[in-house]
């Protein structure tokens, strides 16, 4: 079958409309010179994919009032446990406060107020100061739909429903000529050149049985940047977040979250005997940090004291109904509209996985080891470690996708022509993606249950290095057997059961990372947790992995964290300073 | 017309208060206007003639025309309220209880008109 | 003219008419008591500056009221646009105008 | 009668099994019908599964959007049983009427391929209505005094959640009669801004809602408020912005001076 091919080309190309994309898009406007063509391609629709948009708690930014960037910068480093990239994490401190004033005074955020009309902060678990701003518990959405109002008005070309498929070098190697996507609508595939790209595809462990990110999120940009033989940083470390609802395998709904706020007021957490049970696994109870609440559901489910449909309840109606209906009133009414009575009843909850703190190494000015790639937000790796607190990561995408956006439209003016793409790549990219079609159709959505209940069961909350070796074979099997899968015959144009096969593809190469990755750190830390080796190790002999394939081959190493601000067990906060701002409750 | 999700319009999306309102203003506003000509039309018949006026307006005391007459009092009666309803909707700030509202000129306009039906017979 | 301005006109109209309409369902009611006659309704009007100015500011609101009506009307429901609509429309507000204006002559002056 | 369904719903092995009859508008631009699909009852089962089961175990060609799967993208939204609404978050059991459902893409706007609309439309009119917030400080300056209370921002809050999903616009009648018309969430997101004193753009927000297709070709046929998912009211938005307009038309509240 030949496939027909579009060429287009630009200046500044940003692949995805997260927080990353629509911030890159933004600041390139400001910063490059003028009459530079920017366009956002984009998998689903501008602004309206993503998880961005699906922030709930908010976005941590130190504003005063006894906090500092520097007590942000060190329960960063605490939360990752030692892993983090400091010189990122300093930045995205650092910057958040910048960005922040942005958001609120030029794309207009309006976040929510005190009553004396200060912006309202709050304390996310893992930190020690009231730090996460917030508009209710949609923030997300009203950072996304500010951000994406600005750059619809702006002229940014559009490339919606467009997924980017390749990243191809330039023929001479001098770096990135542009991106290989198919444009979904068509089926055509697109052949964008450009000076500079973002990728800011966000990540997204969606190949776990349960999983928070929107549907579009399937590891794509990291399958693209591995390909192209970049190396990728602390992809072990998949975080858990440890109530999203359980309705069963049929629905779309299993696997989205349930507020934190719940088990902070006081929703507390019973196994099918009725028991609460995590109190056996830490003293605070459910008001334990999200990895040891996980793990907690995680090990009561091995013990079989599951709900009906595998999970545990979680409980809020001994703090009243009307009270919680009124406190929650959005986490109440979406579970109504699923049939689930939050407020009174029993709900079913299981942890899910919700964000990859792993990701490209990049520099803290976003640059990669490929001239003219640039990689932002959640597709970037090092700024959170070995955990990423509630309230870091929309701060993390937003940050590093304005810099991005400034750092490219300064570096293109240095550029003076388009590089000319390497046409094997392109080929050998399009037999690729075009490969199951014509095959015999299959059941491609029974592989990807196959896959998630095979990263759920063995590379999951709980690992053991058996388990993951275990899971090496398996994803073997999964992926000859998706090379043997074809997708239904018929056009092309916007099938979604072709994209559904390119999204197992991205997810089944990117799972063997996480895999192997996991196999290569042999200690606990953070969202990581080995049964066979639950010490933390040495933290001054941190390490992080890396990730590359070199020759056709997965190449995990382990490489030294540098301190380059603060040595394990110091601090730079003053002497003096308390411990934490945030008074007991 | 924008694609053919257009044609698929159906009569559910109708089925609540406000918009049988809506609707009911303007059938009636049609309804008006279809009948002022024809009003304006037999009273400038008394430039010409009284006798044919006469003769109309005792026409006009036919069960069925008395009876069409009182759908045209209620017509006017029901766009004047309609009227005044959506004008306080969209220039006074009040927590509109718009429903309410919307019941409340229909039943104006039924007594209204039922006042001069009765008067008419 | 701009969508603002018709949308005045129309309430503003629609607020003169109001109270004349009002008065003459008022009238009516009363008239009808007896069996109309045009004796009667000319009796009542003739050589009346009031009902002149009554019925007078009366049509000239309705015309071009039920004009701005219709006009939405036939935009929406018959996909009208443009110069058509126009025309149509001030043709409407023209003989709604000329039949008012005289059948207030009629039952006022002649 | 929903007790009976559960007991036989989960796992539906026999025909006796429960099923719904849905009838699903296949096609695009050009034209298309709709075709039926036996689809087993689930407890849990929202529209988007519905359609979700019937791609990936019937009928793989079929095409249908959707992102964030819990109401905040806005992005799954089509005319179910006729009536619009956000169908990741539709029980079944609330819409489907003797075992039936209809579904079909979006009112209103173009189709591209069977259940998946063109949305542009709706938000270069977002756009045009300077529903985008027009800055009066900037990144140096420090945040806006604003407190929770003040009725201007009480306004502006009212509106502020709403996640485009366009499905007032597809509501609408006179969306559908004048394709001009802003719509009502572009014209509620401009009237949040209008009350959002931190936004310097109130007298072009003015001009661009009295412009034609602007706020006062709406007739408050409420369609928009009786379906908004969020519960949200782009009718008493408009409404405020039709206040807003006529004060500024006869002299008062001009520049600055808002409601
Ligand atoms: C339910 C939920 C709640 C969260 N709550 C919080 C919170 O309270 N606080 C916080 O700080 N963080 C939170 N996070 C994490 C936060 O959302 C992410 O860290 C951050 O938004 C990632 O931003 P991004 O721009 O990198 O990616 P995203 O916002 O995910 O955007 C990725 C974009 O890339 C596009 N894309 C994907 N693949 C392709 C492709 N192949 N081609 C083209 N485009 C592509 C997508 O369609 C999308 O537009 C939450 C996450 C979830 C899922
Ligand atoms: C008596 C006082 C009247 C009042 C208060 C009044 C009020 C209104 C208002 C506010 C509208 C705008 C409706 C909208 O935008 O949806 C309107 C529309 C209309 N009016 Fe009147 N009106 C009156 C009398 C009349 C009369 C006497 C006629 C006919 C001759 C008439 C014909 C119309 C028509 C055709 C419309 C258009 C309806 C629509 O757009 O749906 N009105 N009226
Ligand atoms: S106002 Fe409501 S229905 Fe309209 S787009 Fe916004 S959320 Fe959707
Ligand atoms: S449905 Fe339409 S007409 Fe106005 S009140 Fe809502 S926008
Ligand atoms: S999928 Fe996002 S609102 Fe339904």
């Amino acid at each position: 079958m030949t496939a027909q091919i579009d060429r287009h080309d630009t200046d500044i190309l940003i692949l995805g409309s997260g927080g990353a994309g629509l911030f890159a898009a933004l600041h390139a406007q400001q910063s490059a010179p003028e009459g530079t063509k920017i366009t956002m391609a984009v998998k689903g629709l501008i602004g309206k994919c993503g998880c961005t948009r699906m922030v709930q708690g908010g976005y941590n930014v130190a504003l005063g009032g006894g906090d500092t960037v520097e007590r942000h910068f060190m329960d960063t480093i605490n939360g990752g446990k030692w892993l983090p990239d400091q010189d990122m994490a300093w930045r995205l401190c650092e910057t958040a406060v910048e960005r922040i004033h942005e958001l609120e005074n030029e794309v207009g955020c309006f976040f929510d107020r005190n009553s004396d009309g200060t912006l309202h902060q709050k304390a996310f678990a893992g930190q020690t100061a009231d730090r996460t701003v917030h508009k209710g518990d949609l923030t997300g959405i009203e950072i996304i739909n500010r951000l994406m109002e600005q750059v619809l008005s702006r002229p940014v070309e559009r490339l919606q429903e467009h997924r980017a498929i390749a990243l191809v070098p330039a023929k001479d190697g001098a770096g990135l000529a542009g991106v290989l996507m198919i444009d979904m609508r068509t089926g055509n595939f697109r052949m964008v050149r450009a000076k500079a790209v973002l990728m800011a595809t966000g990540g997204g462990p969606t190949m776990y049985r349960y999983h928070t990110p929107s549907g579009d999120k399937t590891m794509d940009g990291l399958s693209m940047a591995l390909r192209a033989g970049l190396p990728l940083r602390d992809m072990e470390m998949v975080q858990f977040h440890p109530t999203g609802l359980l309705a069963g395998d049929d629905t779309r709904m299993t696997g989205t979250v349930l507020e934190e706020g719940l088990r902070g007021a006081g929703g507390i957490l019973l196994n099918s005997n009725g028991e609460r049970f995590l109190f056996d696994y830490d003293e605070r109870g459910e008001r334990a940090t999200r990895d040891i609440v996980s793990r907690a559901i995680y090990d009561e489910m091995r013990k079989g004291k599951t709900t009906p449909q595998g999970g545990v309840h979680i409980a809020m109606s001994h703090l009243g109904p009307e009270t919680v209906a009124q406190k929650f009133a959005g986490m109440v009414k979406r579970c109504a509209d699923c049939g689930f009575d939050l407020a009174g009843g029993l709900v079913e909850v299981v942890p899910t996985a919700h964000y990859l703190m792993g990701g490209v190494v990049v520099d803290t000015d976003t640059r990669t080891a490929l001239p003219g790639l640039y990689v932002a937000g959640e597709d970037a790796g090092g700024a959170h470690g070995a955990n990423r607190l509630g309230g870091n990561g929309v701060a993390n995408s937003t940050v590093y996708g304005g810099i991005a956006g400034d750092v490219m439209g300064r570096d293109i003016a240095a550029q003076a022509h388009l590089r000319d793409p390497d046409e094997t790549v392109i080929a050998a990219e399009i037999d690729r993606a075009m490969h199951p079609v014509g095959q015999r159709h299959g059941d491609i959505h029974g592989l990807r249950r196959e896959l998630q209940n095979v990263m759920w069961d063995d590379v999951g909350v709980i690992r053991t290095e058996s388990g993951m070796t275990g899971a090496l074979a398996k994803l073997d099997a999964i992926e000859s057997e998706l090379m043997r899968t074809g997708i239904a015959a018929g056009g092309l144009a916007f099938n979604l059961t072709w994209h559904d096969w390119l999204n197992m593809r991205s997810l089944v190469e990117i799972s063997r990372v996480i895999t192997h990755a996991g196999i290569a750190r042999e200690n606990s830390r953070g969202a990581h947790y080995r049964e066979d080796h639950p010490e933390v190790g040495e933290l001054s002999k941190s390490y992080f992995t890396q990730a590359r394939r070199q020759d056709g081959s997965l190449q995990v190493t382990r490489e030294p964290v540098r301190f380059t601000i603060v040595a394990p067990g110091k601090t730079i906060l003053p002497d003096g300073e308390p411990e934490t701002l945030v008074a007991a409750e | 017309m924008s694609g053919r999700a257009g044609q698929m319009a159906k009569r559910r999306i109708r089925g609540h208060a406000l918009w049988y309102a809506h609707i009911l203003h303007r059938v009636s506003g049609i309804g008006l206007a279809l009948f002022l000509p024809l009003h304006f039309w037999v009273l400038s018949l008394a430039i010409t003639d009284v006798a044919a006026l006469d003769g109309f307006l005792a026409f006009a005391d036919l069960p069925l025309v008395k009876l069409s007459e009182f759908g045209l009092v209620f017509l006017l009666a029901v766009h004047l309220f309609g009227g005044l309803r959506l004008m306080a909707l969209e220039w006074l700030p009040w927590p509109a209880p718009h429903k309410t509202l919307a019941a409340g000129t229909l039943a104006i306009s039924a007594f209204l008109s039922g006042v001069f039906f009765l008067q008419a017979i | 003219m701009t969508e603002l301005r018709l949308y005045m006109a129309q309430r503003l109209t629609a607020l003169i008419m109001a109270p004349l309409v009002i008065g003459h369902i008022a009238v009516m009611i009363y008239a009808v008591q007896g069996g109309l006659s045009a004796g009667e309704i000319l009796g009542r009007t003739r050589g009346s500056l009031f009902w002149a100015l009554f019925y007078g500011s009366f049509v000239a609101a309705v015309s071009i009221h039920a004009t701005i009506g219709i006009r939405t009307i036939l935009s929406e429901w018959a996909g009208l646009r443009g110069t058509l609509l126009n025309g149509v429309c001030i043709g409407l507000c023209a003989v709604l105008l000329v039949m008012g204006g005289r059948a207030v002559m009629a039952v006022t002056f002649a | 009668m929903p007790d009976e369904h559960r007991t036989a719903a989960t796992r539906p092995a026999s025909n006796e099994a429960a099923t719904l009859a849905v009838y699903v508008w296949r096609g695009d631009a050009g034209g298309g019908a709709e075709q039926r699909f036996d689809v087993p009852k689930q407890d849990s089962q929202t529209v988007l599964d519905v359609v979700t089961w019937i791609q990936q175990q019937a009928d793989a060609s079929l095409t249908y959007r959707f992102a964030c799967r819990v109401g905040m993208c806005g992005s799954c939204a089509m005319m179910v049983n006729d009536e619009p609404r956000w169908t990741c978050r539709t029980h079944v059991e609330r819409v489907a009427s003797d075992g039936e459902l209809h579904i079909a893409p979006l009112r209103n706007l173009p189709v591209i391929k069977d259940l998946v609309t063109d949305m542009d439309p709706f938000f270069d009119k977002w756009v045009k209505a300077e529903a985008v917030h027009h800055p009066s400080a900037g990144r140096a300056d420090g945040f806006a005094a604003v407190t929770p209370d003040d009725p201007q921002r009480i306004e502006a809050s009212a509106g502020i959640e709403c996640i485009n999903c366009a499905i007032c616009y597809a509501a609408c009648d006179t969306v559908a009669g004048n394709p001009d018309y802003l719509g009502p969430a572009a014209l509620q997101r401009a009237w949040t801004l209008y009350n959002d004193s931190r936004d310097g753009g109130g007298d072009a927000i003015l001009d661009a809602v009295s412009q034609s297709g602007g706020c006062h070709s709406c007739h408050s046929m409420g369609s928009c408020s009786h379906y908004c998912p969020n519960d949200l009211d782009p009718m008493g938005a408009i409404a405020g912005l039709k206040l807003a307009t006529t004060k500024r038309f006869f002299g008062r509240g001009k520049g600055g001076g808002r409601s």
